[in-house]
């Protein structure tokens, strides 16, 4: 029993609560708004609440899309990671993560680093509703939404580390990687600092949310190492996932999901914009799925399912960055490139050993910086927004911005896992992991009563 | 007594039964299992790496007959079950013992059938 | 063949038409209201209608739950029960529910039972629509809404009566309790009765719908017995759930479910309440995945996915009561409480000969009790509502709330069951529970081909 | 390799970049609106969005009702299948056929074809805004539920034909059907062409989606031809569908998608029309499954759990011609006859050697047949709309429209599956056929490592 | 050395189990297996198509024991499985001829326990 | 004519199939099963009943030789299974009686491999 786990969770629960997320509930302001002002808001605020609903499914569809990919005997594991992250996502992101991503004025250190304190506090009266962002949403809407995102950039390591890593670890990895890290480079965007100041252009976060999650995942795989029996003499063998439908299940469940993720950061229910940045999305996903089958019918020979929802996948996070700005035309394009790279770039990691079972690697890292990219080739001059938040977009910016986050996000994830290793370790035992992480890890069986090989 | 294992297609498996049935061989145990023989296997490719699939899916039958029925069962099984291509399956025959009869105690002979 | 079920089926198809499910189509009224009412009672009729798909998709959460957690040879008779109770939930509350839990001013018996009359009637212009309840939703919105809602009580008592009693028999419990007892019981708060005067607070109904169904779930669990092979020898033995994906996949659309199930009670789009509620239900929901780890943990030795899922739905249910007044703080508490619980209590359960096989009793009655209490505990003294309608909230009220529940919803749901039993029988054959449900009462497989132990 | 193929989708990919979905970007009008006004616009914009989120989900309903009623061998190919149409729906809609459906006044031949031309154009400022629908969406939403509706036509198709079509063909006969004859045929009514104007009332598609899908689904299995296993010396054999959780899921999904489907062809978010829709649409599908339950218990006996939820999609097909217009007590009507003849057409199908394997010829043209005709027994001499859109709804043109649909679409399906089957063939070989389409078709299988009999 | 095969009723393995165990036989192999015996089958319907299923599931045992555990071994079975309902299931003794542990090398009557 | 079956760890199988191809024999048949032996079971817990599991995952080969590749056939299964370990499993050899390929209808020597 690893009762250090044990308590280390103990006593970040206690910590929350002796932080104390503190709230003062909103109490009805002086101010007098308009009913069509305070419908308005209330249609916005209405938006942004689907949204919260639809990035929620996201992490079911992260569940399934990775346990889908995976083999049966490590599905337990696998759900059981996307639930707890959702847990320790939202928890830590009321302790800490929602004031390190959004300090408002509290910046402690440049433009770099800053915190608004621990815990929730919703500004009283109006100040923490209509007037809270312009009339767009109130400050417990902002909190959830946000929160939501949160989770994303943890859950898309556990399905590149999935088959081989200790419980345990890999919890505390996160723990760390969504209260901390993704918060703090957050904040050089989506919280006001250096990189928006610098004319950053990242929509929704091909680079924020993606990559940031990418670089992680590439660091624990390489510090992990293969799967037993992917490479047996310099060949590499196929590991081959379990269950189709479940896979699909959660490919059209990120789809569904995203049109909160880019359609939320609109962070309005602009009537225009909105249905813009869904379009977008919708016809880069559906450029994705072509993409990645004309490479995989050229390639392969026969189109493979898990390539083609890869490549749907890929084309969501190539328009990501950009599907406010990228016209139908740009966003068709991304998401045939993302959707055909995606092919070669899952046969390529895994020649070059980095064993990625899922494909989160080339999902959320290449074609996240492939999307931030291609807003500097596509927009390149472009002024988004008015007054004295303008901003041109340029090539130049965005390579600051996708190279400022993997020189922070790699060496921190790498430095993360590489603590765990030398200490409490983050592989299971040869034996474990042959007879899957469900036994090894929780004892029990996803597929009680079904007939399994378990021969690789 | 014997005890007759065949090894067929899947798909051969209700023509089988059938002729079974005709010769008045009623009882059998069937279990699925994979084969590795002259049928050469096929390619699957999964992500882009291939790999050469040579255990095909396969239907094993386990079959316990008296002396006069042996030749009957196999010559029913073959006539179900073949094809003449490839893959088609083998019958192997072994000595039984004894057999007996579980809800009645009754061995040998009657047991059988 | 059971004619004489057929039979009562089509009396009751035919008596709901004969007593007229008869409504008037709205025609525009006279008065006039501004766009901006107009506008403002549109959003949040919108956002009731955004509730009324989360409570439905509900049902497929408690059909994937439910299946993920019985064995596969049980699994269509699962999935047939609750796709027949949203059919007959939705229905009978079309003939009587509506009218019966909201009564209006037709009340019978002092404060304790109303009935409004058959069938749905829309009230003519206006008054069915912007007036009907103050510009927040209107007249078809109300029912579908509450028609949602009403078949969940039922749904959760299918789970805990699982791989063992008859269909036939069942589908007549569910449609009396869904039509009659849940209505008439839920017309003391909601409706505006006694316990609603007595200043009773359920926010969403961890008593008037979760207890309410968990009452049921015990009476059929007592007068139906374990499972064969459960208890052997007086020790207790694992039956497993065959489905951890079903499993989760249910879970994830109850939390999501849950949004428009807590969120949709505000009964209007209010951007300070609504997002509010979303916020402690989430927080509830990520405490009691954590509460439970916890637990199970410590425990068991390895976390138990299922135990963990439980304790996300023990969060949510015991933060129903509450989610609009309780802190965030107290939030994630009731969720931490009820996820450590929820784990002790399936246990308890269990080793008490209650064989649950998906801890519904835990999740939904122990809980929904927890839930009711905590608003007594953490917001005693609270004031709720605003002028007439306001009431102070007490321990000494909740604790009458939650007892006057439970000396009806048990006592009647044990009737029920008791006169079915008697009469034709809740119990499948000992043969049949053998081989399973699935052949017994539907004569078919839900996974035809796969080869599958039916050892247990 | 089939580089024919290949070659056929890059050429369609290019001219799609050729013909230029070129979309001028909407500046902001010179026109004032109120906040009032923009509030309502929004509020209405918004619910067109869920609608649209609905409408998308309906796609992975289709994906799992068909592979869960399908053989595990052939999964990967219905997933795969399913996929591709969503993204060639969505392309080809965005190349052609928003233009070709809706020409405004671009009408080329009569008011029977009309073409607005190659790609996405929204108007300027206010005109793609605010004015777009009279407030009520603007045009990206506009095309983009239109989009999403599109591809559920070809996807209806897919099912039917499921377990013997190779996919190549298949995926270019999708490809015509959805971007030429859908919006070819869809134009005569709701693009404003001479059924428009006859009168001929199909509120939200029992007959322009749902038949237009169920003909071509016809011509395929006639030209197909059973099934190898299906009929055996004269006598029928069941051929089981693999996953009945999968199905559930799926049929779930549907009527939660049928909310946007039916709730979004009000086209505006009004509080009264729109629950309205959603109230029928629900009784018409909860009284689906109680008509197919009462008669699957009667005809076989043991109700069996396809068929009812079969009936649940019968009676959401039925309900869809009429679900604007017709009584609560009509639609539970329209729902009861849908679900009972469901039970009855699959049977009858089966006999006459129609092989559909999921029900999409019963329930798509079967009942899209029916509820477009009760529209005219049930609602004959009801005057829709108001001024000089007015029409009054007659038996008579009901029965010209479906007949114009019939004429038309069947025979177009059948030349073009007659051209690919002399030319490509459509059949897979009888091998492949055995060993199943995943391997066949995709080199993969769905459910690796599980013991799987395919004796069938 | 014998190599007993039984066909039990698959809800009957525990209790087989535990009277092996009780007669000090503790090794033993299981697979799932169908059946087709006097036991009548039973009707499937799907989609209103009837199936007369008489491919029953059945639990298959194979079990190697030197010659003095036979007895034991076989009235262990029926001991555990046997409810005089037809379907019990059946038993077939074989001779074995050789057995070999692969751990250890091992062959003969010491590699069979 | 032999019938050698042997119960493996179920990681091993590629192992083993290598080692058999190397000596020559091409054809097997493979079916995944349970065993219980002296290798001690695990614990699951399933919501906190605990469970003890005996029966443990293995695959058993099938495979028919004749007698001079019974030697080579035990061997290989040995060199690809063999670890050492407890579990590493059994080899069964039983005479074979009669052999028959389905496709031609040989028999005998010619038919087995
Ligand atoms: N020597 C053998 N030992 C065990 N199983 C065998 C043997 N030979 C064949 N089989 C089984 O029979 C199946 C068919 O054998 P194969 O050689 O492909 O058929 P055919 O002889 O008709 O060409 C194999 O897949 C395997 O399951
Ligand atoms: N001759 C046989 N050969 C192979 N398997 C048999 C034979 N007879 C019986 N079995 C197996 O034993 C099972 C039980 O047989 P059955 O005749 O139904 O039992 P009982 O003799 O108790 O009536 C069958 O389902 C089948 O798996
Ligand atoms: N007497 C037996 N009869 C049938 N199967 C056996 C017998 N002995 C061993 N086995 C099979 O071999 C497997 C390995 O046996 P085990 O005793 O654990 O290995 P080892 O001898 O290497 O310690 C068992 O799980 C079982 O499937």
């Amino acid at each position: 029993m690893k009762t250090w786990f044990k308590y280390m969770i103990v006593a970040g629960v206690a910590l929350a609560f002796l932080a104390g997320a503190g709230e003062v509930m909103a109490e009805e302001a002086a101010v007098e708004y308009s009913t069509a002002d305070i419908a308005l808001y209330t249609a916005n605020n209405i938006w942004m609440m689907v949204s919260i609903f639809l990035v929620f499914i996201m992490h079911l569809g992260f569940a399934t899309v990775e346990s889908g990919l995976t083999r049966a005997k490590n599905t337990v594991n696998i759900l059981f990671k996307n639930t707890a992250i959702v847990s320790i996502g939202l928890l830590t992101y009321t302790l800490i993560g929602f004031n390190l991503m959004y300090p408002g004025d509290s910046w402690l250190f440049g433009k770099v680093l800053g915190f608004a304190g621990m815990g929730l506090s919703c500004p009283e009266g109006a100040a923490g509703g209509i007037a809270y962002a312009g009339g767009n949403y109130s400050y417990w809407t902002d909190f959830l939404f946000q929160g939501m995102f949160a989770a994303t950039s943890a859950t898309i390591v556990s399905g590149a580390v999935a088959e081989r890593i200790k419980l345990g670890p890999f919890l505390i990895f996160s723990a760390i990687y969504v209260m901390l890290v993704y918060p703090f480079v957050g904040s050089w965007k989506w919280g006001g600092g250096w990189l928006a100041e610098m004319g950053f252009h990242d929509f929704a976060g091909s680079t924020l949310v993606h990559s940031v999650g990418g670089w992680a995942a590439l660091a624990g795989i390489i510090l992990l190492g293969p799967r037993l029996g992917k490479y047996v003499n310099g060949t590499v063998k196929p590991i081959m996932g379990h269950n189709m439908p479940l896979l699909t299940i959660g490919a059209f469940l990120l789809w569904l999901g995203w049109f909160g993720f880019n359609g939320g950061s609109v962070l309005s229910a602009d009537p225009t914009a909105v249905p813009y940045v869904l379009t977008t999305t919708s016809l880069a996903a559906a450029a994705g799925i072509m993409g990645a089958m004309i490479a995989s019918w050229t390639i392969q020979k026969k189109p493979d399912l898990s390539m083609v929802l890869n490549g749907c996948l890929a084309g969501l996070v190539g328009i990501t960055a950009g599907a406010d700005i990228l016209s139908v035309r740009v966003a068709v394009l991304v998401g045939l490139i993302c959707g055909a790279i995606a092919v070669v770039s899952v046969m390529t990691f895994d020649r070059i050993r980095i064993d990625d079972p899922v494909g989160a690697t080339t999902v959320h890292l290449v074609c996240g910086i492939l999307g931030t990219l291609f807003v500097g080739v596509f927009a390149n001059g472009t002024v988004v927004g008015e007054g004295a938040d303008a901003y041109t977009i340029s090539l130049g910016v965005q390579l600051v911005g996708i190279a400022s986050y993997a020189v922070v996000c790699f060496p921190v994830a790498f430095l993360i896992f590489k603590g765990l290793k030398s200490t409490v370790g983050i592989r299971v035992s040869e034996d474990e992991e042959l007879k899957g992480l469900d036994i090894g890890e929780h004892g029990m069986e996803a597929y009680s009563g079904f007939q399994i090989f378990t021969s690789q | 007594m014997k005890l007759i294992v065949a090894y067929i297609q899947p798909e051969k498996l209700n023509a089988v039964k059938k002729a079974l049935f005709e010769n008045d061989v009623h009882k059998m145990s069937v279990t699925n299992a994979l084969g590795c023989g002259e049928q050469m296997g096929y390619h699957e490719s999964y992500r882009g790496t291939d790999i050469e699939v040579n255990l095909l899916k396969k239907v094993r039958l386990e079959i316990a007959v008296n002396k006069e029925y042996v030749k009957k069962t196999i010559g029913a099984i073959c006539e179900g079950a073949k094809t003449g291509k490839i893959g088609d399956g083998k019958i192997f025959v072994m000595d039984l013992v004894e057999c007996v009869r579980i809800r009645t105690g009754e061995t040998g002979y009657d047991s059988i059938g």
